[in-house]
């Protein structure tokens, strides 16, 4: 295992002291392992928190600042984190309008963050919604599993409710914003090879010198099929047809695609995807009205890449458009 | 355990619990990995390990305080999918049980079947999705069985055992429809659950050996 | 070698049809591999662009924008691009106050840059001055070498003279704060795992499991010496220290602190490190007023990072602060 | 070649020398990685291939159109430190040839010197400091020493080609002070250099097989 670390056990505790001291518009309250705006909380204006499993920087904590995430909770590496967490930061941020929880769709997050909230509502504390990401269609989504993953949407809708609620929105109109996000949006992922868990000292899968893992979850866990590697070409063809046909998306739908990197990939190659997949979707007559291209959910020090759509209307693009101030997306400020 | 079991008693079990998932934290990240995130020993013996200190820390007198000291911990230490599922399974153990400090074999079987009820309501599980469920669900049916029949209590949790242990094994086979493994589908197929396993070390802390 | 490619010969090609799908505020120039800004020249602004093998992405195309580069030429993987691109890229940003080269020191990169700027004036057309960068403090700066190379530092100045350059100033003026950044900046890097190039399809270099290179260069040239792999802490002052003793900073200076990933390395460790980098300031006295973290400069799926310091003044800061609008670096827009 | 120079004659030296860079290519490259960055052979393949082709569309009649075109493609195509250098070396003979049919051995001279000097001008380099230099210098030096002593062109190339190959080999033992291989300090001792390399293999392309 080559990381730059020092103790694996302390990489959590120690990347948000990174964190804390290269951004000093951010706080960290380091017992409960919280990742929060300096400025809040806002009298009126509903919190948005999230948090899970560390591993996947810049999610969450990347992405608390103005426009976007008022905390985010950092769970130990692929591990959701307690409930303490999130009631620490639900308080942290509640200015009186209510706080959103955005969760991912892992059976031990969901678990953690409905504690939480139920640990909020027992002290009479802040009124808090719950929005749960699902957006992966590597997996079924059926009664028979714990459903689709939560992955790239996530940014996506963190962004889009975050603009909401910097716009004064109410806590029941976040949610919806939110919900509707994750209702239009997809993704689906491909792993080169496996992330190494720092504790574990070794890589999560084996994947042979020409394989590759189609549909990977972004802590390791298998996808669809394993393949023999390909071209880029064929990959995103791999990735974003399953995407299409889920929605469905269809012709004339406008989209955000999202070429997101899963943190050993360097930037050169996601841009060949990137055009792969504009390809794609131009063949299919689905418009790209905006783009978001980097390592923005990642696996570690996974190879690989992920897709994911959503479809907007002229109010998604210009919540997606409006001001936002974190460390991992800013702009309009 | 005796025919009543005291505080110290129950302590003891949670104490051994705690020694039994260290010895076996390995083996239990193993069946995490093959069907997991490879994570479940580490969680539950950082859990447990930290339960441990807060009985030295705090030393609660009654059953409710004791399993309420537990469960809190490892809800507040875990993470995971077992940290809110072990956890509720004992704050409901304590809040059945309340402040006594002599628990009879039925009022133990009540308590763990409302740890049960708690499991289920929190994590939807069903019999058949292998889950802990499968390995807690027999136990729970053993103890009450035993008690109802007027049973020993060293016999009871001698059968309990024998119910959860069956109830692990039985997961072996079976395809995963809750929780991570559920991703994998058909390939869950021929490995033992985790939580399962863990539950099976669970009843064996509390259970004397064979007379 | 496990990249998300097609043909290894056409990564920087269609790389750069990415980059021109993402990012519709930017033009390419497919014949001559350069990107370039939609909106310009601007008439009476000096024009600054850069370029330089590809593989270092975001550097340099993800820098051209609003207040940073009007253009980058591409070359081939680790390879300067030609003559003709910097001169067809002169041409393209040319408003009539002059043009600035930003080169790394690489004997390539010089003489090719070199040969640009004498075709430019023998036709007649843009002035041109150019200013190298020379920050890498691995390498001894003698006349017995090619003299150091351009790494960290290149992105602190590409974005402080493109402010300078948005606010009017004059060529020689652009010039002179490149110049003071360059003379102001050290760098120092460390590779965990070698880069591989498409084209040569196997690591650039071995390095044992147990093995780092200390004083890498950003394509995978040899560094100072071959250590056993060590903590994040011992990297960070392997790398610091050799970078305060070269200018020499001193206590009491303000610097920007710039934390950079060289490709496979995720953000996680990048904030571990920069943690470490930041404790090291602070024992010197030195106060970082800015910092940026991330990966900016790399070397394809290299894992590794480096560390840039730039000692500022109130004016360089105020010209980091400035607005921009790129790809990669963007804020105050 | 013969005693004078036809057009031709040079036209069938730069396709003999773009012949010998595509046979040596791994080899050069693999010098290149020994030292550098592993791309020379890819780098004079890569040009000299695209200085053929222009050479087939345009077909230049006289010597300086020779190389010009030759000059500027390289420029043009390959970047890193050899394209300005071959680059300058082939632009600099075209421009001393000039606008001649038939070049004597002394004008050949002449015209190389040009181009050493072009190189010089570029980048600097001296002797010893493990570059191209080094072998094209003591060529340059031999071709001007046969044609101040009279000698036949041939037997002239013959001379050039021992001293270029004697270059060539001495960069071995040399401590890099120029380019990519400078940054290896002490390490860059005992490879043979790759510039020097090519330069050897293209006065090889000049030089008729031995009487
Ligand atoms: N919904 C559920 N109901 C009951 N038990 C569950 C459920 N989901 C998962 N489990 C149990 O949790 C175990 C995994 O725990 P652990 O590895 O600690 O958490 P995580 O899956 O979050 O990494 C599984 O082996 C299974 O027994
Ligand atoms: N300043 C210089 N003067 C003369 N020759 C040089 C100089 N710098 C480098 N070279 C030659 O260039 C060769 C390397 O060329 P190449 O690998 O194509 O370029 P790069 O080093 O940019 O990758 C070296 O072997 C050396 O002979
Ligand atoms: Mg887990
Ligand atoms: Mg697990
Ligand atoms: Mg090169
Ligand atoms: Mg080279």
């Amino acid at each position: 295992m080559k990381k730059l670390i020092n103790d694996p056990q302390n990489v959590v505790a120690e990347a948000l002291l990174g964190i804390e001291a290269a951004h000093p518009h951010l706080r960290v309250d380091h017992e409960h392992k919280i990742v929060y705006r300096g400025d809040g909380p806002r009298r009126g204006k509903v919190g948005i928190i999230s948090g899970g499993g560390s591993g996947h920087e810049p999610l969450h904590g990347g992405f608390v600042g103005l426009g976007m995430l008022d905390a985010a909770c950092a769970g130990e590496v692929f591990t959701s984190p307690v409930p303490d967490q999130m009631l620490a930061a639900t308080k942290l941020v509640d200015g009186g309008a209510g706080v959103l929880h955005v969760v991912k769709n892992y059976t031990g997050d969901v678990m953690n963050f409905e504690m939480a909230a139920e640990l909020a509502e027992a002290e009479g504390g802040a009124k808090v919604l719950s929005v749960i990401t699902n957006d992966d269609v590597a997996v079924q989504d059926s009664t028979w599993t714990a459903g689709r993953r939560g992955v790239g949407v996530t940014v996506l809708l963190e962004k889009i409710a975050g603009a909401a609620a910097e716009q004064g929105r109410s806590l029941e109109q976040v949610a919806d914003i939110a919900r509707k996000v994750n209702a239009d949006g997809r993704s689906m992922g491909v792993a080169l090879t496996s992330c190494t868990v720092p504790a574990a000292g070794k890589p999560t899968f084996e994947l042979g010198e020409d394989e590759m893992e189609l549909g990977v979850g972004i802590h390791g866990e298998p996808g669809r099929r394993r393949l023999p590697l390909a071209t880029a070409g064929e990959i995103a063809e791999l990735l974003v047809e399953p995407i299409l046909a889920d929605l469905p998306f269809a012709g004339g739908d406008t989209v955000i695609c999202f070429v997101n990197g899963l943190g050993g990939t360097p930037l050169i190659e996601l841009y060949v995807m990137y055009h792969e997949v504009n390809r794609i979707l131009n063949a299919h007559g689905v418009q790209v009205a905006r783009s978001l291209v980097g390592p923005y959910i990642t696996s570690l020090d996974m190879a690989g890449s992920s897709v994911t759509l959503l479809k907007v209307d002229d109010e998604l693009l210009s919540l997606w458009d409006a001001p936002v101030n974190t460390p991992a997306l800013r702009w309009g400020v | 355990m005796n025919d009543t079991v005291s505080t110290a008693a129950l302590d003891e079990w949670m104490r051994t619990f705690a020694r039994l998932v260290a010895e076996n934290k390995e083996a239990l990240t193993d069946l995490d990995a093959a069907i997991g995130d490879g994570d479940h020993g580490e969680n539950m013996d950082r859990g447990m390990r930290a339960a441990v200190q807060a009985l030295d820390d705090t030393r609660p007198s009654t059953a409710s305080a004791l399993f309420n000291k537990v469960g809190m911990t490892l809800i507040s230490t875990v993470g995971g999918a077992s940290g809110p599922l072990f956890g509720t399974l004992f704050l409901r153990i304590g809040a059945a049980l309340g402040d006594t400090s002599e628990v009879s074999l039925s009022q133990l079987a009540t308590a763990l079947h409302a740890g049960l009820d708690g499991i289920v309501a929190r994590g939807k599980a069903e019999a058949g999705d292998k889950t802990i469920y499968d390995a807690l669900a027999p136990a729970v049916q053993a103890l009450e069985t035993a008690a109802t029949d007027g049973a020993h209590t060293a016999d009871a949790l001698r059968a309990a055992l024998a119910a959860a242990e069956n109830g692990r094994d039985a997961t072996t086979p079976m395809l995963a429809r809750k929780g991570r493994a559920s991703y994998l589908g058909e390939r869950s197929v021929g490995h033992q659950d985790p939580g399962a396993t863990s539950i099976a070390l669970l009843i064996a802390a509390a259970t004397p050996a064979p007379a």
